[in-house]
């Protein structure tokens, strides 16, 4: 019998500082023994249990795209004991990784349709994953336009910068990145709230066209109006969302909202399916 | 099935043979109440008792179990790697359990036991265990397992079920498992014709219950017209928020995951929570999506009368095995906060926003 | 006591019409024998559904913690000794209270008459001398002293130490009371027994939190037990854990513990944890002649620094 | 009434020691030090409020 509590092994290989606070850190990973990475096959949208032996586990996105091999990737927020135990290891420290977990983005579904990525702060990270997913190039005719709403508090704070401006220049990606504010004059993008720049930048609604969003309550709120204006039905916004969890694939019962699990029937859910359930997130 | 006759010298020396191959665990005395423990060998169950304090679940479920061992000690070659801690899942039987927590190990196996993924402490310890239930013919004044599903001499999850007739016991055999226990234990004097007896008690023992509730209105009730009802303040004033009620009730499998070091090893373990406690649901940014009392005895209610209604359609998550009327330290009752959510009108509601 | 449940009709029905309070916090009439359920009453038409009688264990001073309403509430003496505390402690203001005394003469245990009675109990009634028992098979009449909650047998304090108004004249005080010879037994114990005896009496905890949570002391926002940065107790059945829990639980509410015996009536596995509270209670008297709860002017033992404190204990 | 407390669940009187030193009183220090070492020599290991690894099942 397979044991969903037991983690692969895996060392840390890589880590990179993120954000100008150094509160977040991209840990990259290897697994330890042949075969892993294998049935580690996951799909963007998708998280896992980073596992420390010692201190506990704490489910993360997967931030690497499927269409990367070798290696998983995850951005992490010193917020906790475990990931502020986690923000103090090394390169070679081993732990455990325990997934795929959670359901995905529904990619059979947004094959060959117009994709509106909203992203706010450190929650971009299954968002890096879908758009490197798309971006591959055995991928990208499957879908329509890819349009892209990110933003952070400011430019230092947003995450995986060398890829954005690589994204920038790319003519199949349409990238409208934001800051709260800042005060570098050499800053060539946009200035101001998630919502307001969605409601500028982002294309109408459609039957074909689908948004992802991702990011904190605070910017959910108020880019579900601009999104609704725009012209998406319920059924066209697609959110992911987080609840404590422990097991990761529905068996501990805490993360429920109504008779949904957020870990094993979600994270992914349409604002259509959130409606139908008790707001308990 | 088959249906064996057991005197009672026969059900001591059976069991006492049985334990060559068995674990055997079974209700004991302990002070003012009884409790599910580890025979030794020889030692009797003591089956003349109304229902245990709490309920046998964790035979299967303990309330602490180590699933995961690892080693901190870098000088090892295995450091830091999470292994399978080694259980003993030899044959075990638990002999007197009573119906209504047999059933509810039913319904915990649709939780443990999914389609799609399996906990495999829980379902090994599932499948090691014989299940030889006691019926029920002197029911409480607060159980109510008939109008929830299940009844004093319900068959459900049980490989045997016996009833007491004075001088011995008669036992439905109910499978191959109960069988090989049977077989076992010698029992092995079969009474076909006493099945009319068995029937005639399973009637009056089902007279004697007389508490009842009400369930048929809550599948068409709809989920979030029902959770906005206005009584919920009502109903959760007093609690305690303790968690009394779902470490008692035998259909309760809420857990936690939790390491404790100890030098250089460490194990991982499964520790009983409850959705009455407040850190239950708690975000590291501490944010609660269920900060308030009113919501946490929500989600209890909700999940045993609704949620689960709604996702498996095999019935409310309750047996009505009483124990969290009985021991609930302000008088929270399930039963009337059943009759609160099966009589809702959504109307209610309106008029209570309007 | 059907005149206390008449008079409390009146007084909450009362204080409702004329808006002197929004809120009403009582008992209502339980679903089982020997148990009532606190509960609150906004609409004066509702102030029928409250009952009075030796069921009303539960302190309903935890009942107060940090409500923002105008609140009336029913007080036996050692409620009313929380509720100083609370006022104290600023976890409700007196002003927002209308308290009402409700002198005591103590509440029954159902455990003990659980333990006297053979069978299931189906009906308790009771007199001001006597409690009946009946049974499906038997009726037995108890002696009420003889069944009273052990906190009450040995209650020093049975009149509201504060009110706004009372419900009866006060009952006479016991007095030549020994609240402390069982601690005091185990004060003279060996170390060994006094460690096998907590290790005994905690064993059957489940770790359900039931006592903290009726303890109207407990009312931090996140209890030691359930911090996790640091971690100070290990979550699991470790008999440590669960002993630590228990006595640094105890320690929390030394000099402010007025024993109304909550913790010992809600467990649900019969432990009785007053043998610690009780400890520090007979150590806060004997070292700072501190008895909790009896003026709104004075700060719990603990609290304060005075010249003359006991140190004999700093080396 | 701490130490009190702890003597009372069965933790030898001697094993807890409390004192105020200042950090200019070193020769106290030592002393303290001292007697403590002295007097838990005295009592032996320690059985009580020790946790080996977590006793479940």
């Amino acid at each position: 019998m397979q044991n969903p509590y037991i983690p692969y092994p895996v060392r840390i290989d890589d880590i990179t500082v993120e954000a100008e606070d150094k509160s977040l850190k991209t840990f990259k990973f290897v697994f330890l023994s042949d075969g892993d990475e294998e049935k580690f096959a996951y799909r963007a949208g998708q998280f896992a249990e980073l596992s420390i032996p010692g201190k506990g586990e704490i489910p993360i996105g997967i931030a690497s795209s499927p269409v990367e091999k070798g290696f998983v990737k995850f951005t992490v927020n010193r917020a906790g004991v475990v990931t502020t135990h986690l923000h103090n290891m090394r390169a070679g420290d081993l732990m455990g990784l325990r997934g795929p977990l959670g359901n995905c983005y529904p990619w059979d579904l947004l094959e060959g349709k117009n994709i509106l990525i909203v992203g706010g702060g450190f929650a971009f990270t299954t968002l890096r994953s879908s758009i490197v997913y798309m971006l591959d190039p055995a991928n990208r005719s499957k879908f329509g336009n890819i349009d892209v709403v990110y933003g952070a508090r400011s430019p230092g704070m947003l995450l995986y910068k060398d890829e954005l401006v690589e994204w920038e220049k790319r003519d199949d990606i349409n990238m409208h990145i934001t800051v709260d504010g800042t005060d570098d004059p050499d800053w060539k993008y946009n200035v101001g709230f998630v919502p307001p720049i969605t409601e500028q930048k982002a294309p109408p609604g459609g039957p074909d066209t689908y948004a992802i969003v991702c990011g904190p309550p605070i910017m959910i709120k108020f880019t579900q109006p601009v999104l609704e204006k725009l012209g998406y039905a319920h059924d066209h916004i697609i959110m992911s969302l987080e609840n404590r969890m422990k097991c990761g694939f529905g068996m501990c019962g805490r993360c429920g909202i109504g008779k949904e699990l957020v870990c094993k029937d979600g994270p992914v859910f349409t604002l259509d399916q959130i409606n139908q359930t008790p707001r308990e997130y | 099935m088959t249906l064996l006759t057991i005197d009672k010298q026969n059900w001591t020396k059976g069991l006492t043979a049985a334990a060559d191959q068995y674990q055997l665990f079974g209700p004991v005395k302990d002070k003012d109440q009884h409790q599910f423990k580890a025979l030794t060998k020889g030692q009797v169950p003591d089956l003349d008792l109304v229902n245990t304090r709490l309920s046998p679940k964790d035979l299967i479920f303990p309330q602490s179990e180590t699933i995961i061992e690892y080693s901190l000690d870098e000088s090892q070659a295995d450091h830091h790697i999470m292994k399978e801690a080694a259980k003993d899942y030899s044959p075990r039987a638990v002999v007197g359990i009573r119906p209504c927590d047999a059933k509810a190990v039913q319904l915990v196996k649709l939780n443990f036991d999914a389609p799609d993924v399996k906990d495999p402490y829980w379902l090994q310890a599932y499948e090691a265990t014989t299940f030889i239930g006691m019926a029920c013919d002197a029911p409480l004044s607060t159980c109510f397992c008939t109008s929830a599903g299940c009844g004093p001499y319900n068959a459900e999850g049980l490989d045997i079920l016996m009833m007491d007739q004075g001088e011995n016991y008669l036992a439905k055999v109910l499978t191959d498992k109960g069988q090989a226990f049977a077989d076992a234990a010698g029992w092995n004097q079969a009474t076909p014709e006493a099945a009319d007896a068995f029937m005639a008690a399973k009637d009056a023992a089902e007279a004697k219950i007389v508490s009842t509730i009400s369930t048929d209105n809550l599948v068409d009730t709809d989920l979030l017209e029902l959770h906005g009802a206005s009584f919920w303040d009502d109903v959760a004033f007093a609690c305690l928020n303790c968690g009394t009620c779902t470490f008692s009730c035998p259909t309760c499998w809420c857990f936690d995951l939790q390491d404790e070091v100890h030098g250089k090893s460490g194990v991982r373990m499964k520790n009983w929570d409850s959705c009455m406690f407040p850190i239950f649901t708690v975000h590291t940014t501490g944010h609660n999506p269920r900060e308030t009392k009113t919501q946490r005895v929500r989600q209890r209610f909700m999940h045993k009368l609704k949620y689960f209604v709604d996702k498996y359609q095999t019935g409310i998550m309750c047996v009505g095995c009483g124990r969290c009327v009985r021991q609930c330290p302000v008088n929270i009752d399930i039963r009337r906060v059943c009759a609160l959510m099966n009589s809702f009108k959504p109307a209610d509601a309106c008029a209570a926003q309007g | 006591m059907s005149e206390y449940t008449e008079k409390m009709r009146q007084i909450a029905g009362r204080l409702l019409k004329d808006c002197t309070v929004e809120m009403v916090i009582g008992f209502r009439k339980g679903t089982m024998p020997m148990m009532n359920e606190p509960c609150f009453v906004t609409a004066p038409e509702d102030a029928d559904s409250l009952v009075w009688d030796s069921n009303c264990g539960i302190n309903l001073a935890n009942y107060l913690t940090n409500r923002k309403e105008k609140i009336a509430v029913f007080a036996k003496g050692c409620d009313s000794r929380n509720i100083v505390n609370h006022i104290v402690e600023n976890k409700i203001q007196r002003d927002q209270l209308h308290i009402i005394g409700v002198p005591c003469t103590g509440m029954i245990d159902k455990r003990k008459i659980h333990g006297m009675v053979d069978g299931e109990i189906l009906e308790v009634t009771e007199t001001e001398e006597t409690v009946k028992v009946r049974t499906a098979d038997a009726e037995t009449l108890l002696d009420k002293k003889e069944v009273l909650q052990n906190n009450c047998a040995l209650c020093i304090h049975r009149n509201p130490v504060i009110s706004d108004e009372m419900l009866a004249d006060p009952v006479e005080e016991q007095t030549d009371i020994d609240r402390y010879a069982d601690v005091r037994k185990i004060e003279e114990m060996g170390d060994e027994e006094k460690w096998q005896l907590f290790e005994d009496l905690l064993a059957p905890c489940i770790r359900c939190y039931a006592c903290r949570n009726a303890c109207p002391l407990c009312y931090c926002p996140t209890c030691f037990v359930d911090e996790s940065k640091p971690q100070w107790v290990g979550k699991g059945q470790d008999p440590i854990d669960i002993r630590t829990f228990h006595f640094l639980r105890a320690y929390h509410c030394a000099g402010r513990c007025t024993d109304c015996g909550a913790c010992q009536r809600a467990c649900p596995v019969g432990i009785d944890m007053r043998l610690l509270t009780r400890k520090l209670e007979k150590d806060c008297q004997e070292q700072f002649g501190w008895e909790a709860g009896l003026s709104l002017d004075s700060r719990p033992a603990l609290d304060v620094y005075q010249t003359n404190d006991p140190e004999a204990f700093i080396k | 009434m701490f130490t009190n407390l702890m003597e009372y669940m069965g933790i030898e009187r001697d094993r807890i020691h409390m004192s105020w030193v200042s950090s200019a009183e070193a020769t106290k220090f030592i002393d303290v030090v001292t007697q403590v070492t002295e007097a838990v020599r005295k009592l032996g290991p320690n059985t009580h409020f020790v946790k080996q690894q977590a006793k479940v099942a």
